[in-house]
C-alpha cells in the first residue's frame, strides 16, 4: 500500500486548497465590508463627498475641481 | 448591498456534500482492480478538471454577454469564474502530477491533458493579470472581456495541437481516468464528486461575485445602480 | 472593400514608419541574432544536437523578435495620440486591425526568413529542397501571430506596467502557433513533407480562426474612452 | 481662397444629456446638457480645470461620460467620418512629413488627397509640408493637426485651444479656417481663453465654470470679459 500517501496528499490538496480559496473570498468581502461602513460614515458627515444619490445642486460647493 | 450571511445554507449543503464524497471515495468504494488505491485520486481530480473547463466557459459566455449587454454583472460573473477556474486548474495539475508520480513514476509525462491544463492555467493568469493592469472599472470590464473570449477560443486550439503534438504516431497515454469500462460503483462515485464539487463551484461562484459586486458598491466613481 | 483598402494604407503606413526609424526590424533582428548565438554556445559545437535544437531555436528567437516589433508599432500609435486620430477618421474601425495585422505578419515573415538563413549557417543545417515548404510555414504562422499580437496588444494598450504585461498577455496565447511553427519545420528538416503540410495546414487554420475573433472583438478592445 | 469641399445636406448635431464625469474625487463634468447643431460654432471659455477639454473629449467619443449620453442625429451621410479632434494631441505620426499625414487622414476619410497641400497653405504651415512633424514646433504642430482634421472634412469639428501658442497672424488664419468651415454647414466647437478672436467667429458661446454651464448667450449681448469667470 505504498500509494496512500500520494492519495492523501492529493485529498489535502483539493480540499485544502477549496478552504483556502473560500476563506479568501471571505477575508477580501470582510475588507469591502469595513471601507462600505466607512463610506456611509463619511457621507453622513460630510455632504461635500461626491454622493451618487442625492447630487449637488448648482449653487452648492461642490468639491473644487482642480483638474 | 446585504452582504451573505457567515456561511450560506447553500454553503453547507455544498460541503457536506463534498466531505461525503471525500469519505466514501477514499474508505467506502472498493478500489481499483489494476490500480489499486492510487486510482481514488481520480475522485478528487477529474472533477476539479472538468469544472475548471466548465469555468473559463462560463468566463468566456459572460464575457460575450457584457460585450453586448455592457452591464457589469456580466463583467462580476466573469471575473469569479476566471479566479475558480484557475484554482481549479492548479489543483488539476498537481494532483494529476501526483497520480502521475504514483503510477508512472514521473512527475511530469507530458501528457497531452496535463500539458493543456498548464498552458490553460498561464493563459487564465495572463486573464488575471491584465484584468489588475486596468484601472477605469468599466474599461476593464471591456478589454478583460474581449481577452477572456480570446482566451477560451484558444482552450480547443491548445488542446488539439497538444494531442498532435504529443505524437502523430503515438496513441495518447493508455491510462484514460474518464474510462466508461470501469466498474459501476467507481463510476458512480466518480458522477458523485462531480456533483459536490459541482455544489461547491457554484457556491463559490455565488460569492465571488457577491464580493465583487461588494466592491463596485464601494466604488464612488461608478454611477448609481451599477 | 473599402475595409482593404484603408487597412493596406494603414499597414504602408506602418512599413513607411519603420523604413524611416528603422528601429522595430533592427532590434527584433538583433535580439533574434543574439539567442541563435547564446544558444549555439549553450550547445555547443556538436552538429547533430545543434541540428536538433535548430526548430525551437529559431522559433523561441522568432517569438521575442516578434514582442519587440509589436511593441515599437504600438509605440509609434500612442506617441501623440495618433491611434484616437485614426480610430476618429475611420467608419469602419476593423481595418486599423487589418492593417496591423498585414504590416506585423510581413515583419514576422521576413524576420522568421532572415533567422533561418542564420540557422541554417549558425547551426550548420544541411540544406534539402523540402527548406522551400519553410515559406509556406512563415506564411502561415506569421499570419495566426501577427492577429494574436494585433488583438492582445490593442487589449493591453494603455494598461499600467505594460511593457511587462504584454508577454506574459501575449506568449501563452501563441503557444499553439508556436508548436505548429515548430513541428512543422521540424519535419520539413527532417524531410518528413507531409507532417510538415499537416502542421503548415493546422497553422492556417489557426490564422483563420484568430482573424476571425479579432475581426469581431477588435472593436471593443480598441475602443479609445 | 474658400476650402475645397462642397456643402453638403448632412446636418448633423450633438446631444449631451445630464453628462457627469468624475475622476476619483474630483468633479470635471457635472450633470451638463448641450445641444449643438451643424452651422454653429460654439466657443467654449472657462478657467483651467473649468472641463473644457474634458467636455470636447466627452462629446468627440473619446473619453465616456460617467453618467449622462452623448448621441450624435440628424442624417450624417454613411461612410463619412462624423467627428475631429484636435488639442493639446494633434494625433500626428512624428516619422511621417506634415504633408503625408494630412494625405493618410484625408485617404481614411475618403477625401481628396490631393487636397493636403492647400489644407497646409490656409493655415500657414505649407512651408513645412515636406518636414518630419517630430522636428516641427509645437505652434507649427497644432496647425499642421488642425489641417490634418479639416483634410478628412468631419461633419463635427471640436478644437481645443486652437489660438493657443500662436502669433496674431497664425491665430487669425486659424479663425478663418474655422469660420470656413462653419459657413460650409459644419458643427465647430472650440474650447479658448481667446475671447476677442473666438467672439469674432463664435454664433454662440458658453462659460463654464467648475463643470458647469455657467451662462450660455448668443454672441454680442456676451458680458464684459471677467464678469462671472471664476478665478484662475
Amino acid at each position: 500500500m505504498t500509494e496512500l500517501p500520494f492519495v492523501a496528499a492529493s485529498y489535502l490538496i483539493v480540499i485544502g486548497g477549496l478552504a483556502a480559496y473560500i476563506t479568501s473570498i471571505a477575508r477580501r468581502e470582510a475588507v469591502v465590508r469595513r471601507t462600505a461602513q466607512a463610506i456611509g460614515r463619511e457621507r453622513h458627515h460630510d455632504p461635500g463627498v461626491v454622493s451618487r444619490d442625492n447630487a449637488a445642486t448648482d449653487d452648492d460647493e461642490a468639491a473644487e475641481a482642480d483638474r | 448591498m446585504p452582504m451573505k450571511a457567515r456561511v450560506s445554507t447553500f454553503g453547507l449543503l455544498a460541503g457536506t456534500a463534498l466531505a461525503i464524497t471525500t469519505i466514501v471515495g477514499l474508505f467506502v468504494v472498493p478500489a481499483d482492480a489494476a490500480q489499486g488505491d492510487v486510482q481514488r485520486i481520480m475522485y478528487v481530480h477529474v472533477p476539479s478538471a472538468w469544472l475548471a473547463y466548465l469555468a473559463f466557459l462560463v468566463t468566456f459566455v459572460s464575457s460575450v454577454l457584457y460585450l453586448w449587454r455592457r452591464e457589469l454583472r456580466f463583467d462580476r460573473l466573469a471575473i469569479a469564474a476566471a479566479e475558480i477556474g484557475l484554482v481549479l486548474t492548479g489543483i488539476t495539475i498537481v494532483t494529476g502530477a501526483i497520480w502521475g508520480k504514483a503510477t508512472w513514476g514521473k512527475w511530469w509525462d507530458w501528457d497531452p491533458r496535463l500539458t493543456t491544463t498548464a498552458i490553460l492555467f498561464v493563459v487564465y493568469a495572463g486573464y488575471l493579470l491584465v484584468r489588475q493592469s486596468l484601472g477605469d472599472r468599466y474599461r476593464r470590464a471591456r478589454l478583460a472581456a474581449v481577452y477572456g473570449i480570446v482566451a477560451f477560443v484558444n482552450v480547443p486550439i491548445v488542446h488539439f495541437s497538444v494531442l498532435w503534438w504529443r505524437g502523430l504516431h503515438q496513441a495518447p497515454t493508455v491510462i484514460r481516468p474518464g474510462d466508461p469500462s470501469i466498474d459501476h460503483t467507481l463510476l458512480f462515485e466518480l458522477l458523485a464528486s462531480l456533483l459536490s464539487f459541482t455544489l461547491v463551484f457554484i457556491w463559490a461562484l455565488r460569492r465571488r461575485t457577491a464580493l465583487e459586486a461588494g466592491r463596485d458598491a464601494a466604488d464612488l466613481t461608478l454611477g448609481p445602480g451599477t | 472593400m473599402s475595409l482593404l483598402v484603408d487597412a493596406v494604407v494603414l499597414a504602408r503606413k506602418d512599413i513607411r514608419v519603420e523604413l524611416r526609424a528603422g528601429q522595430a526590424f533592427g532590434s527584433a533582428a538583433a535580439l533574434a541574432g543574439i539567442a541563435l548565438i547564446l544558444i549555439g554556445l549553450a550547445v555547443g559545437p556538436q552538429p547533430e544536437r545543434l541540428r536538433s535544437l535548430a526548430p525551437a531555436v529559431v522559433w523561441i528567437a522568432l517569438l521575442y523578435a516578434a514582442l519587440a516589433v509589436a511593441e515599437r508599432l504600438e509605440q509609434i500609435d500612442r506617441s501623440d495620440e495618433a491611434f484616437t486620430g485614426l480610430w476618429l477618421v475611420l467608419t469602419d474601425r476593423r481595418s486599423l486591425f487589418v492593417g496591423r495585422v498585414i504590416s506585423l505578419s510581413v515583419a514576422l515573415f521576413l524576420l522568421q526568413l532572415a533567422i533561418w538563413v542564420a540557422a541554417t549557417i549558425l547551426l550548420d543545417l544541411p540544406v534539402r529542397p523540402e527548406y522551400a515548404g519553410l515559406v509556406l510555414v512563415a506564411t502561415f504562422t506569421s499570419l495566426a501571430a501577427a492577429s494574436v499580437i494585433a488583438l492582445v496588444s490593442a487589449v493591453v494598450a494603455d494598461a499600467d506596467r505594460r511593457s511587462l504585461l504584454v508577454p506574459v498577455a501575449l506568449l501563452p496565447l501563441l503557444v499553439p502557433t508556436f508548436i505548429a511553427g515548430v513541428q512543422a519545420s521540424t519535419a520539413l528538416l527532417d524531410g518528413r513533407s507531409s507532417d510538415g503540410l499537416l502542421w503548415t495546414g493546422a497553422a492556417a487554420v489557426e490564422a483563420g480562426l484568430f482573424i476571425g475573433v479579432g475581426l469581431l472583438a477588435y472593436e471593443s478592445a480598441a475602443r479609445p474612452d | 481662397m474658400r476650402a475645397v469641399s462642397l456643402n453638403r445636406g448632412s446636418t448633423v448635431s450633438i446631444l449631451a444629456r445630464s453628462v457627469t464625469k468624475l475622476f476619483g474625487e474630483t468633479v470635471a463634468i457635472w450633470e451638463m446638457d448641450l445641444d449643438a447643431r451643424s452651422g454653429e460654432l460654439i466657443s467654449v471659455l472657462g478657467g483651467n480645470g473649468s472641463g473644457k477639454s474634458t467636455l470636447l473629449k466627452i462629446l468627440a467619443g473619446t473619453l465616456a461620460p460617467t453618467r449622462g449620453t452623448v448621441r450624435t442625429s440628424g442624417n450624417p451621410q454613411p461612410d463619412r467620418t462624423i467627428v475631429g479632434l484636435v488639442g493639446h494631441a494633434t494625433h500626428l505620426f512624428e516619422d511621417l512629413t506634415a504633408r503625408e499625414n494630412v494625405e493618410l487622414a484625408a485617404g481614411l476619410a475618403h477625401r481628396r488627397r490631393d487636397g493636403a497641400l492647400e489644407q497646409l497653405e490656409m493655415l500657414g504651415v505649407a512651408t513645412h509640408a515636406d518636414r518630419r512633424v517630430g522636428d516641427l514646433s509645437a505652434g507649427t504642430r497644432r496647425r499642421v493637426g488642425l489641417a490634418r482634421l479639416l483634410a478628412t472634412d468631419p461633419d463635427v469639428i471640436l478644437v481645443d485651444e486652437p489660438f493657443a501658442g500662436l502669433d496674431n497672424a497664425a491665430a487669425d488664419r486659424v479663425a478663418q479656417a474655422l469660420a470656413v468651415a462653419r459657413d460650409l454647414g459644419r458643427l465647430v466647437v472650440i474650447a479658448t481663453h481667446d475671447d476677442q478672436r473666438s467672439r469674432s467667429i463664435a454664433t454662440r458661446s458658453l462659460i463654464l465654470d467648475r463643470g458647469r454651464i455657467h451662462r450660455t448667450s448668443p454672441v454680442g449681448r456676451l458680458a464684459p470679459i471677467g464678469e462671472g469667470l471664476a478665478a484662475g
